[in-house]
């Protein structure tokens, strides 16, 4: 049975998104890596190539494809082995907010452009003291008059440089439940008072642009919040589920590229007597381990696809799925790694920025730690 | 038995611990880490103490000490500097075939200048395209005059492009049946005509070192640069990678023991959901998993110094002992990071480059699988 | 999604099979336990009741139900963890070889009394000098006249002292190809030559009868053969996926049973402060990891499972699948113990059963090392 | 450092070794195992040459000598038979209590028995119910006179029903604010009134010795039968599981020699597909990783008992050894099973007995969980 069912359409669609990222991503990832940052250029191709917000409605400028565009756009972009081009980030993470709680005028403002790679997103959350326990927020949002005025620093904020659009959530200082203090405010570069900082120096995702965003007295028209006051929390877990998927579909992809190159040299290098290392059976069973950890993932995964268009409820699997697939990229990656040996500890050979990026999938998007702790209380336990 | 370390050699691990807290800078190691530069300064201190070279004999500037008391210093180095630490012990990567094997010309020429950080040696055995395997070399030395001609390609020497001189691994011999008849090992001087150095840039850690693929074409050596006997090429490489293998443990464990500490000083003043990390249950989990593998880790790198060091180890212990120490490493370092949560992705956390260059060890001289047919080997004999 | 759609009458079934475990199966497992080895009344209950070979076709006496049946057999007799009345092995490893491979008039003999229970089957591969060598089997079938007279000993072989019928592989001694000089005979219980050897001690299984069997002159009819002569092999490969799918399914419901009782244990037991064991976030992050892989587990056997009913060639899958969740069994019962500590190593705690029994399963049906040879290559490493 | 056995560490193992040669029986251990009977007479040899009780005093029968050598004892034992080990070094189950912190007059009464294997001893700590959990007891001794009534219940008590004398963790105080100042250690004598007995049956592992869940109705004892001092009995059921961990993790590192010893005989002899298992590359991969894990949980375990007997070893170091070594052994004890492929999972290849007396062992005084916690305590202290 095919768990996914992938049109006609679905296939030409990747072929075309395979052909560009041949054509104009791939040949530049090492600058961009070397840049720290991929130009705004980029994202805006990404756009007229009709490759941004494919799942966005259609009536507010979106595609209004479904899901399954999404899980191919992860996919091609996995195998441009870089991170910086964070399509998925923007088109199925960010956006789905503007989406679902952004009002009338604000979808009918951004999501055209957003659609377009012309307004590039990114989402502010995590503070400095406060990452996986996102009621420690302290960045402040106080009405005044029609406006309002958010204070704080964000940190880890993935296209931090690039954005154009930034949804921060703030909190209510006034409000005593932490719980019920947060709102999600969308904030347009260039405001008076929003700053980026540093661009952070990562182990891995060097192409991608994280920096510091710092409010200051940052003043916004009050219709930029997204739905209503003080349930950004509620509006946050309700794009977990997505958020999570996203991370675990980038990280099933990633294992897949991965192996692909370890049976790749497995099969070409050769010892001195001829005998390839994939016929070495420590290898051979090496590589077989791998490939069936790979094609267990792709099951479950497929599957979590399936249930979350069908709209159902899967976060505790998702929460599953985010932590099992990320640590797999780990288990994998370091495997590959071993086999290809010395030779992967250069830069030359891909595979090693392959593992340098991969490292911070268990950790961002809620540690794995935070996922078994949603899934134990969701287990009761 | 006795598992306490003797006077002297307290002593010496205090001596590294007050150097490494005196000489070694954070900032000046992220960004020597970064830019792929050398701490020369830092190496003069340490040649200064005695640091470089203290299994050398005296009369070459060293202290006649044994690999046990090299580890010792390669653990506290990498302590406190997962990077500066291989960068200093690595210097004289190679030195060891000369110190072992070599001539008293051999080694009065050449042990010297790098006890005293004058210059760097590299090991050239490594071929492109054939993995890890040594048993046949593409490079070779024919005999020419009394001297040598040496031609070949290494790959990813480590000082390639830095070496004063090289160690290379040469056929000898295409008609000899067995590896252990077949190559040679020589001296050639990091000037001799007829060496290119192409540099393999950026690596997954030891990046204060350059590495480089060297080009040996037409370069003569005299016959006074044969180390030991012609032939004897195999055996010499392969008790080489017994010394090294353990002191690339003692630098294992020395990273695993510095990542552990940085986690545990973040654990105990950070905060998540009202209380410090280090009170979270799977934060303890986590530490006495972290504190086991470094434990055994340890006391066994020791042992097989130890051992070394007594004229009696073999292939299988010091294989046991990197896999043992290279995981352990790996382990920690990768827990360190998950316990750092998103600044433990951050360069300026340090224990990312810790989590880096664990890894270049474990996969430096002879990844897992190597080990494990090293060590399997000794138990069952050649495979079939 | 549901990957396997359990009908109203699949429901059924499973409720009438879980009762009867409850009322004469359960209640008499520690003797069966203690006796090593299970009364041929108890096989004959469960074919009075329905519950033997379902699968097998109605016009030859079977009861020509789903695979799906199959799987509700394999799941409630794990849940009453003993191994000895090893329905899924009699019903749908070997009486398959006879519906399969059978001749008109041996399909119309045997079928029925297999269904009724009056017939308990075996099938005798395994010989001490030949486990995982299939090919170095040394026992022999030569024809004489209408007769095929059969020489040679068998081990490890289930059932092997309640057999009735027994599927017996051996070898034309005057064929030179090994891989094509085996043949399958079916041996009745009784026939002169045919006798049991020892009944084995083993680690676990202790209600399973497992024994050797002799073959001393055994003269049985030529009409006795299964399928063409000197095709064993092919024959054999062809059942495979059954086989191995069975054992990947009993593996995920082991695994089930096992997690229940572990998440039941830590839930109940509390420390001295009225804690409870999986409040305590080391065990509860453990627990949350069995869930995840128990779960991984189930979406991945489902799946094999709708592609096997679908007809579909999944060879490499489940030999994927019978090393994986063989190998799950052995981490998560492990853990299980660990979790339960120094109560689980009392007999009297049933998990320590479950433990002593699950280490065969990545022994047989193919060790996982063979598997993984197999896998390696089907993938051309 | 030195990491050889001394002369006379090196006859006591030949002893055992040669002991275990002649004395331990194939069919016999198998039996034994399976009918859960005691060796009694093997037990008198080994009292006779000194091997039980070698860490008394000399004037209790002992040979003054520590842990190490009796750890030593222990790997031999197990490393040939792991149920035969297990039984002649747990008879005295608790008897260190007496040795550690008994009075001469104590030790004079119960420790010589023990080591003449006259007597089984027996440690009743565990509670029904209450997990690995020590810090409150159900178990009362209450003052009676000059003496003491003590009632309760403890389960699965290894000699539980065959104990000459028992050692009954008491809680004396319930005032006490925290569990070091709330329990006590006692001495009950197997034939005390009020003592019964019910058997726990055949278990995992160790089922030459019998288990029991024992209770204690109204069971007097004389104030002479107090260890130590009122309310020291946290510190020293602490103290003695240190010890008693170390000497587990002793039978851990044998079991696991024994196992492998037996899985490399019979790979070298066993052929599929026309080579010897011996030949596969994976049972080279797998006979490396069982080489290593035993290598280095011998030598840590060797660590931990010298470390013990230099009356340094904290309770961080024995869990870490006690964790390590049975993790070592659960893994070496499943890939010879895995090697012996269906023979392994038959009782008559003797491989499977190792398995669950490893498992046994694994899970006996603590789980790895329980020794995680411990070993995180001494680093991180008190979880909230």
């Amino acid at each position: 049975m095919d768990i996914l069912n992938y049109t006609e359409a679905h296939q030409q669609f990747r072929m075309r998104l395979r052909e560009f990222c041949q054509k104009e991503i791939i040949p530049n990832v090492d600058q961009w890596e070397a840049d720290h940052i991929v130009p705004k250029s980029a994202w805006k191709r990404m756009g007229e190539e009709g490759f941004l917000c494919t799942n966005a409605p259609a009536e507010y400028g979106g595609h209004g494809l479904d899901f399954l565009y999404s899980v191919i756009v992860a996919e091609e972009l996995a195998r441009t082995n870089h991170t910086g081009l964070a399509a998925p980030l923007h088109s199925d993470i960010v956006v789905p907010y503007i989406v679902s709680y952004g009002s009338e005028e604000i979808k009918k403002k951004y999501i055209p452009g957003c659609t377009t790679g012309d307004i590039i997103t990114a989402v502010a959350m995590t503070e400095s003291d406060a990452g996986s326990d996102v009621a420690a927020m302290t960045t402040t949002a106080e009405e005044d008059g029609d406006m309002v005025v958010i204070n704080g620093s964000k940190t880890f904020i993935t296209n931090g440089i690039n954005a154009d659009l930034v949804v921060v959530a703030a909190k209510d200082p006034n409000a005593e439940n932490p719980h019920q203090a947060v709102s999600l405010y969308i904030v347009e570069d260039g405001t008076p008072g929003f700053t980026r900082g540093r661009h952070l120096e990562k182990m891995g995702f060097h192409s991608q642009d994280t920096a510091e965003l710092f409010f200051t007295n940052c003043r916004i028209p009050r219709e930029n919040i997204l739905g209503q006051k003080n349930m950004g929390f509620i509006m946050l877990m309700e794009k977990l589920q997505q958020e999570r998927l996203i991370c675990a579909i980038m990280a099933q992809f990633a294992v897949e590229l991965m192996l692909e190159a370890a049976i790749l040299y497995c099969q070409t290098t050769k010892d001195t007597t001829g005998k390839p290392m994939s016929k070495y059976q420590g290898m051979n069973f090496q590589l077989v381990e791998m490939m069936t950890e790979a094609h267990i993932g792709r099951v479950f995964m497929e599957k979590l696809v399936a249930d979350h268009m069908e709209g159902l409820s899967v976060v505790k699997e998702t929460c599953m799925a985010k932590y099992w697939h990320t640590d797999l990229t780990q288990k994998i990656s370091n495997q590959v790694m071993d086999l290809i040996g010395e030779e992967a500890t250069a830069e030359r050979s891909m595979i090693l920025r392959g593992w340098r990026d991969l490292r911070v999938l268990p950790i961002f998007a809620g540690t794995n730690e935070i996922m078994k702790m949603v899934v134990g209380k969701m287990s009761g336990l | 038995m006795d598992f306490a370390l003797d006077k002297s050699q307290k002593e010496i691990q205090k001596a590294v611990r007050d150097f490494t807290k005196g000489e070694f800078d954070k900032d000046l190691g992220l960004d020597l880490e970064k830019e792929g530069k050398y701490p020369a300064d830092i190496l003069a201190g340490a040649c200064d103490l005695g640091f470089i070279g203290i299994h050398f004999p005296e009369k070459y500037l060293g202290a006649d000490l044994g690999l046990f008391e090299n580890c010792l210093i390669a653990e506290e180095l990498c302590r406190k500097d997962s990077t500066l630490g291989l960068a200093l012990m690595m210097a004289g990567y190679g030195a060891e075939c000369v110190l072992r094997f070599g001539s008293d010309g051999q080694k009065d020429q050449y042990l010297t200048p790098v006890a005293e950080g004058k210059m760097f040696s590299a090991a050239a055995f490594m071929e492109p395209g054939q993995a890890f395997d040594m048993r046949v070399m593409q490079t070779t030395a024919a005999k020419d005059g009394d001297g040598w001609v040496i031609n070949g390609k290494k790959s990813m020497v480590l000082n390639g492009n830095s070496a004063g001189f090289y160690i290379v691994l040469c056929q000898t011999d295409d008609t000899a049946a067995t590896p252990d008849k077949r190559l040679s090992m020589f001296i050639v001087d990091g000037d001799t005509p007829g060496i290119t150095c192409e540099d393999v840039g950026r690596r997954i850690g030891c990046n204060m070192l350059s590495a480089a693929d060297v080009t040996f074409n037409n370069v003569k050596v005299g016959a006074d640069k044969l180390i030991g006997t012609e032939g004897a090429g195999y055996s010499q490489v392969n008790a080489y990678f017994n010394e090294l293998r353990v002191l690339l443990s003692a630098m294992a464990v020395g990273i695993a023991q510095g990542a552990y500490e940085k986690a545990l000083d973040y654990i105990k003043q950070r905060e998540q959901f009202g209380k410090k990390l280090a009170m979270f249950h799977i934060t303890w989990h986590k530490v006495a998993d972290m504190a086991a593998q470094i434990e055994y880790a340890r006391t066994l790198t020791y042992k097989a110094a130890w051992t070394f060091d007594k004229g009696k180890l073999d292939a299988g212990l010091a294989s046991i002992t990197k896999m043992t120490a290279a995981k352990a490493a790996m382990a920690v370092t990768y827990e360190a990071i998950q316990l750092y949560g998103g600044y433990g992705f951050m360069t300026e956390y340090e224990v990312e480059h810790f989590y880096r260059d664990a890894k270049f060890i474990d996969l430096f001289c002879g990844a897992i699988s190597v080990q494990k047919d090293v060590i399997a080997e000794t138990i069952v004999g050649k495979i079939k």
